[in-house]
């Protein structure tokens, strides 16, 4: 256990029991100190969330992946601001505000950021004064220089992306600044995740990002299980695994493809696309559905993998032919020239932020949620966690690459060990049966019989959060998620620096961030 | 502000103006020999030393290049132009300069004899040259009368071009060719006075409508200014050498003439000659970046500012002026013939030669030196151009859906009705500064792009430099300073040194008398 | 009768490359989704996306000015004339003598004139990226395609089209000159037509367009036009293409109907080779950053000069 | 490289055979867009596609229409960069308040004649998100809808039927 962690928890006022991992309330001097601390690069920001009355921080440990959630009373509607000393947490901070009405104090960036004055009401998790929905403008950072022009571009993309605005300060195609102003797609996830049925909450919580909807799901039953203090059958955990891996396989290729087709290299993206249909049929088949939506819930999953012969069919397959398209990337060197040095991620930065992913294992970092903090049943197979150092369009791509080899290796390792018995066990019995653990003792804090859990599970995009509040017939009182896209955003508009206005797709394409996931 | 620029521009104005009269005089002195017979028919008849014609060549092109605005003479002009009002511009631009041709021409090929072939050598170079550097000055020029003071650089250099092509065809001996040449030249000569000072009168409109001749600050004056717009676009087609204007037909003449030149005979020409080609062809397309930036910053998109929001037509009259310039650049352009015919007993005095008469009829096609090799009918790509335009109106009205609806501009879904979001004209220059630039102006640009969360605001600083300013001018002045400082001890002698010096001098002169002999 | 005979060449060889050049853009789309191992659309596909947009309105924006209406038109003419200069079945084509070669380079810079006009017309960030860009590669594209020009004209000794034409057909030898002409050529037809690795005509992506980006305000009717004179354009280059390197099978203008026919048979051979290795050359290669195109670009103008000093040296190069 | 792109000359296309959509459903289909009334396009139509709020799940499905299995582009479908462009406005997600100027502003900004697209539960009827301060509502409360394709997201297959279906019905109106 490191120091700060150690320091932490003897500078706590209570511990609350949250399962796997502690929460621990602190006052705004320890607070404080966190934040320095995780300023200083001694942890990492890992999530920033609310209640009515109380702020949540989710530290992780860098030594051991272990992770920590500090709360801190907010009687007056203010705390101090994370984001004064550590951007990373900066637009969490603008959402929080937005959402809640809580203020940062010292936070250097005021301006709205989920709240684009349409609403209708301000905090609508709070106080939820009406206000006018007349869509302000939005003042956007300064550049300047020689006679600059803005890109504006988005929030309706000339491709079928998500949507987002983007606003470039350019010299001709020299781009000066690159600032995103996202919430586009904000749904009010948060509100719908407050006082529901845990079957509501799983439904929602499966559709924060729809490219990434089984590592919600696995995410999002591994927080309600803890919460609820339930198991899981063996065959089911190991399906799960399963299915994480064939989505990462899935998005993996299709980005692949994608990145390519961004240099109009359209042949990989035919391909890989091919490839992409084949796995998604092989889900359908073995799982009912193309994305595996919905197909996790808490106790275990749905639907049972009756015949393992399309799976190890569609892993010959792809062993047999992606080789060709690495091959194919490797030696195109009109591709490699568009790649390579491109969209430079410092791995500083990569750091600082946490970002995780194929981002930030591109630039170094290596964590992987799988590893560390871990979940089974990865503790129990063979990987790799792939890692580039050059932080450009190319390694990460490559990350990919050994990613869609390492998920092969897992699915065929899951599908010749895969444990038999029962795929779900019923909730009802069980919550019947559960202690209710011991809360602790601050006159705002959830009545005794709730309990909490935290979960978080390596999505193909990076490390996603689920912080689930529930009550003892298990229903969901309140819940947080956080999306890997929160901290590589930002990051995007650093990898810009140096680039020209043309690079950019590729850029964005190969972080491929989350809207939907990032705007909640 | 302003004052001060024009102060300086009068200075540089002056200065260059005697450097070039200086250099002229020194020219026809020479030209008129002991004898100080100035007479044209008295020149025409004396013999020339061969190294004596070389220096009254040289001397020429120092003279009537640096009033013509030949690269690296053309410094004062940029600043001189714009200074004066438009229509005074126009005339500085579309006449003056065109004097110092003719005087360049005059001299050249008609008064100082037999060219040797490395004339043509020094023309070539110092054309080309100023043609490409012209343009791509005027690419980055963001006041609107700078930058067509910086292209008639340019077109001085395209003249200048198909005068030292004439001057090797003749040395040659190859009367047609040569005809060619100088014809082409004098025939661009001929148009560049025309859509310059359309365009200069168009660039005066605009400052009188708007108050605004800074392109950043203009914008939409299409809609504001629309015969000013409508004449201004007939005036940037034909300078960029489009068919059917004026422009392409000489533009087109003199390329033609550079394909007759691997018959000459000295290897550093035939080396020369395609190279300035290209440049003459890189200069044209150049020309078409610029005036599409001109035009399209100026006169297209959203004001950029409240003056260009509130700018207004001109009265009729200056109008209907200009619309006359434009008629003339058409029917050059589409009746080249008669303008080529009407200069040949020009040819044939400079050069002993002339291009083929020109047939009115059929096709009212001009033709450089035969038909097999080239011909351009200006009236038929006219008239196919307005029938084929006129076919798909046709055809679109009768059978297309004739509906029309107005909308806000597609913006991604974002409104943003502030000016800023479209391309400012520097912007549109930056892809040419960058590629161009680093060889023509050593263009450097250093970047601060605070990180993620760092509301400050993000800084580009862009440095150019005036290379041949820096090269030539920086050490002329920086060396007349030095000896005017070192000179400057003169002032503070006794009386019996300033003796002594006047004493020395005189003896000095005498010796010299005494040995000239 | 000489004459109208002339006359009827000249207008049938006007219409017919209208008529093909939809045609074309749908065999170099099915070629494509072939070898992306896609069944592809039909190759009539660009005949019914003309139709259709010639049946929907046509929304303006609000500051659309005269130059954005008119444009269009312009282009397509200026485009169509210069189309119709090319000798395609038939060497020696009636109005051949109104414009050479170098006039028609001038006439496709006419609607690129428009175009970036156009393009810049109703002030969006995009039509500015896309009209800059334009320009800045015609400024090397242009003077490439003249240098070009240089080397046919000097080895043909005339720079009109159709006495190149045959002048090739009877003197078809192998030359260094020709050869750097070709490939410079090539790289000018690939940067003039915005194909891959210049642009990219199927992308989705405004940022990264060039052709696309100046006409994403177009619609309706104006669209049509611009599409069809991009189709006329292309056909245009692979025509010249195949008429000053692989004149072989092109009709006379005193042959009969069948020596047309044949000529017409070969001219559309042509296309069809000379657009599939096109598609083929784009689908293995990527798009190359903004900034090297320009030294793509360069490259053909480099060869372009080099292959008339060459021609300057000797003829016999 | 050469393997891949000889395998695309020489081998069969992997695209699938084209699913068969009723006649009748088209005729129906037809009557309902008022196609005879607007105007008939004939085999072509240009999508774009808006996303106003969806969870991404959809575009994936989109996404997958462009992949040699289904081919849209074989039966005149392209998706366009530009809704000058565009004929058909294929919508996602239940429309965010936030979302609803753009999708709006798309709208107007395309030429008529033009069709509407609903595609997915969430723009059928908002799906598990229903109305909150955030969501405004079903696509068709903000613009008007002319076909919705049920899902969540709908396979590919689903809406290749939807959109042959819409070819079919401009053609006979």
């Amino acid at each position: 256990m490191s120091t700060l962690r150690t320091a932490l928890l003897n500078a706590a006022l209570t511990i609350e029991e949250q399962k796997p991992w502690p929460r621990i309330t602190v006052d705004a001097d320890t607070w404080r100190q966190a934040t320095l601390a995780i300023a200083a690069g001694n942890a990492t920001l890992s999530g920033l969330w609310a209640e009515p009355g109380a702020m949540h921080m989710a530290v992780l440990d860098d030594e051991d992946g272990a992770l920590m959630v500090l709360t801190l009373a907010t009687p007056d509607g203010c705390f101090p601001s994370v984001g004064l000393t550590h951007p990373p947490a900066q637009r969490l901070e603008r959402s929080i505000v937005d959402l809640h009405g809580l203020i940062p104090e010292g936070t250097p960036d005021d301006r709205r950021w989920l709240d684009h004055d349409r609403w209708g009401v301000r905090a609508p998790l709070g106080t939820g004064a009406s206000a006018p929905a007349d869509g302000a403008p939005y003042p956007f950072l300064k550049a300047e220089g020689p006679p600059l022009h803005q890109i504006a571009v988005g929030p309706v993309h000339a491709g079928i992306i998500e949507p987002g605005h983007f606003r470039f300060s350019a010299n001709g195609e020299i781009v000066v600044r690159l600032e995103e102003r996202l919430g586009y797609v904000h749904k009010g996830i948060e509100r719908l995740l407050t006082n529901t049925t845990l079957d509501a909450a799983a439904k929602v919580v499966a559709r924060v990002s729809g490219d990434s909807t089984v590592a919600y799901s696995f995410a999002f039953a591994r927080a309600a299980e803890a919460a609820l203090g339930v198991g899981v059958p063996q065959r089911a955990i190991w399906l799960r695994a399963l299915m994480a891996e064939l989505e990462r396989l899935a998005n993996h290729l299709g980005d692949i493809g994608a990145i390519c087709n961004d240099a109009a290299f359209a042949l990989m993206l035919a391909h890989c696309g091919i490839l992409r249909e084949e796995v998604l049929r092989a889900c359908k088949t073995a799982f009912g559905h193309r994305l595996m939506m919905d197909r996790i819930i808490p106790g275990g999953v749905i639907s049972d993998l009756d015949d393992p012969a399309p799976i190890k069919a569609l892993t010959t397959r792809i062993r047999q032919r992606f080789p060709r398209f690495v091959e194919l990337y490797d030696n195109t060197a009109s591709l490699q020239n568009r790649t390579v040095s491109t969209g430079h991620l410092s791995p500083e930065l990569a750091r600082r932020f946490g970002v995780g992913g194929p981002i930030g294992r591109a630039s170094g970092r290596a964590f992987d949620a799988r590893k560390a903090p871990g979940y089974p049943p990865y503790g129990d197979l063979d990987f790799k966690a792939a890692k580039r150092e050059d932080g450009d369009v190319n390694a990460r791509i490559w990350v990919r690459i050994d990613e869609v080899y390492e998920s092969l290796e897992l699915i065929e390792q899951i599908i010749d060990r895969l444990p038999t018995g029962p795929i779900a066990y019923p909730l009802a019995p069980a919550l019947r049966e559960r202690r209710v653990p011991q809360a602790g003792g601050l006159a705002h804090e959830p009545r005794d019989s709730a309990s909490e859990g935290l979960a978080m599970i390596e999505g193909f995009r990076g490390d996603v959060l689920v912080w689930l509040r529930t009550d003892e017939t298990g229903g969901v009182l309140r819940g947080a998620v956080r999306d890997p896209s929160v901290f590589q955003w930002p990051l995007l508009e650093a990898a810009i620096e140096g680039n020209i206005v043309a690079d950019f797709p590729l850029c964005n394409k190969s972080f491929n961030c989350s809207y939907s996931g990032h705007d909640l | 502000m302003r004052d001060a620029e024009n102060r300086r521009a009068g200075y540089v104005y002056l200065l260059m103006a005697s450097f070039g009269t200086l250099m002229l005089l020194l020219a026809f002195g020479l030209l008129a020999g002991p004898d100080g017979d100035y007479a044209f028919s008295a020149i025409r008849t004396a013999e020339h030393v061969p190294w004596l014609a070389g220096l009254v060549l040289v001397l020429m092109l120092l003279g009537a290049g640096s009033k013509a605005g030949l690269v690296p003479l053309h410094v004062w002009l940029p600043l001189a132009h714009p200074a004066a009002p438009s229509h005074v511009s126009a005339l500085m631009s579309g006449v003056m300069t065109k004097v110092a041709v003719y005087g360049f021409i005059r001299v050249v090929f008609d008064l100082a004899g037999e060219p040797a072939w490395w004339w043509a050598v020094l023309v070539l170079i110092l054309g080309a040259g100023s043609a490409v550097l012209g343009v791509l000055h005027a690419v980055l020029q963001r006041d609107l009368k700078r930058l067509l003071a910086y292209s008639t650089v340019e077109n001085i250099g395209i003249i200048f071009i198909g005068l030292g092509l004439g001057l090797a065809f003749k040395t040659n001996n190859m009367a047609g060719a040569a005809a060619l040449a100088v014809t082409a030249s004098i025939f661009h000569a001929f148009n560049h006075s025309l859509f310059k000072s359309l365009l200069f009168f168009g660039a005066g409109n605009v400052l009188t409508g708007s108050g605004e001749r800074d392109i950043e600050k203009l914008g939409g004056l299409v809609h504001r200014m629309p015969e000013t717009a409508y004449l201004f676009l007939g005036g940037c087609l034909a300078i960029s050498a489009l068919p059917p204007l004026n422009g392409f037909v000489s533009e087109w003449l003199i390329l033609q003439a550079i394909l007759l030149s691997p018959d000459l005979p000295q290897w550093a020409l035939r080396f020369l000659v395609p190279a300035s080609g290209a440049m003459l062809a890189l200069a044209a397309a150049l020309a078409a970046a610029c005036f599409v930036r001109a035009f399209g910053i100026t006169f297209l998109s959203r004001p950029r500012s409240p003056a260009a929001e509130t700018a207004h037509e001109v009265s009729r009259w200056q109008i209907r002026a200009m619309y006359s310039l434009l008629v003339v650049c058409l029917i050059a352009g589409v009746f080249p013939g008669p303008f080529l015919d009407a200069l040949s007993p020009v040819s044939q005095m400079l050069v002993a030669g002339a291009m083929p008469k020109q047939p009115i009829l059929p096709h009212l096609s001009i033709i450089p030196i035969s038909e097999s090799r080239s011909s351009y009918s200006g009236f038929l790509v006219f008239f196919f151009i307005m029938m084929a335009s006129w076919a798909a109106i046709r055809v679109i009205h009768n059978f297309a859906s004739r509906a029309v609806r107005r909308a806000p501009p597609w913006d991604c879904g974002f409104p943003d009705a502030s000016p800023v979001t479209q391309y400012t004209a520097d912007s549109f220059a930056q892809p040419i500064r960058r590629v161009f630039g680093p060889i023509a102006f050593r263009a450097k640009i250093s970047q601060t792009m605070p990180q993620p969360g760092d509301l400050a605001p993000a800084r580009l600083t862009l440095s150019l430099r005036d290379l041949i300013w820096e090269l030539i001018y920086t050490p002329i002045e920086s060396a007349v300073l030095f000896a005017a400082e070192r000179l400057n001890i003169l002032q503070f002698l006794t009386i019996r040194s300033y003796l002594s010096l006047v004493f020395a001098a005189l003896v000095l002169l005498l010796v010299l008398v005494a040995t000239w002999a | 009768m000489g004459l109208i005979l002339a006359i009827l060449v000249q207008g049938i060889q006007m219409v017919l490359v209208l008529a093909l050049a939809p045609g074309l853009i749908g065999f170099t789309r099915k070629v494509k989704a072939r070898l992306l191992r896609r069944q592809g659309p039909s190759i009539l596909q660009p005949y019914r996306d003309l139709l259709r947009l010639v049946r929907k309105e046509a929304v303006l924006a609000d500051n659309a000015s005269w130059l954005f209406r008119n444009a269009p038109y312009l282009i397509f003419a200026t485009t169509w004339v210069a189309a119709a200069l090319v000798p395609t079945f038939a060497a020696g084509l009636h109005f051949s003598w109104a414009a050479d070669l170098i006039a028609i380079t001038a006439l496709l810079g006419s609607a690129r004139f428009f175009l970036a006009l156009a393009g810049m017309d109703i002030g969006t960030s995009f039509g500015g990226i896309g009209s800059s860009r334009e320009m800045l590669f015609a400024t090397l594209a242009e003077p490439a395609m003249i240098m070009i020009v240089f080397t046919v004209a000097l080895v043909a000794g005339s720079t009109q089209l159709s006495t190149v034409a045959e002048f090739m057909v009877d003197h078809s030898t192998l030359r260094v000159s020709l050869g750097l002409a070709l490939i410079g050529l090539i790289i000018v037809a690939l940067t003039e037509n915005a194909r891959v690795p210049v642009d990219n005509p199927a992308t989705h992506l405004e940022l990264t367009m060039v052709h696309e980006a100046m006409i994403l305000e177009y619609s309706g009717r104006h669209l049509a036009v611009i599409e069809l004179a991009a189709a006329l354009k292309l056909l245009l280059y692979i025509s010249l293409i195949a008429c000053i390197f692989a004149p072989w099978g092109m009709a006379r203008q005193d042959d009969g109907v069948l020596g047309m026919l044949v000529g017409v048979v070969t001219w559309v051979g042509k296309l069809a080779i000379g657009s599939f290795l096109m598609v083929l050359f784009e689908t293995a290669i990527a798009k190359m950053r903004v900034f090297r195109v320009p030294e793509f670009v360069g490259g053909a103008l480099m060869l372009g000069l080099l292959g008339t000093l060459l021609l300057f040296v000797s003829r016999s190069f | 490289m050469r393997r891949m792109l000889f395998e695309g000359l020489f081998r069969r296309p992997v695209t699938e055979r084209a699913p068969t959509v009723d006649d009748a459903e088209i005729e129906a289909l037809a009557e309902r867009l008022g196609i005879a009334a607007k105007a008939r396009l004939g085999r072509s139509l240009s999508i774009r596609e808006i996303d106003a709020g969806s969870c991404n799940g959809c575009e994936l499905e989109i996404h997958a229409l462009n992949n040699s299995y289904y081919d849209v582009e074989r039966f005149g479908l392209r998706f366009v960069a530009s809704p000058r462009h565009a004929d058909v406005l294929m919508v996602t997600g239940p429309v965010t308040a936030n979302m609803r100027e753009g999708l709006e502003r798309t709208y107007v900004a395309t030429p008529a004649p033009k069709w509407v697209v609903a595609v997915g539960d969430c723009a059928a009827g908002c799906g598990v998100f229903g109305k909150s301060y955030a969501v405004i509502g079903s696509v068709s409360e903000v613009i008007p809808v002319d076909l919705v394709i049920p899902g969540c997201p709908p396979e590919p297959i689903d809406m290749l039927k939807g959109l042959i279906g819409l070819v079919e019905a401009s053609v006979r109106g």
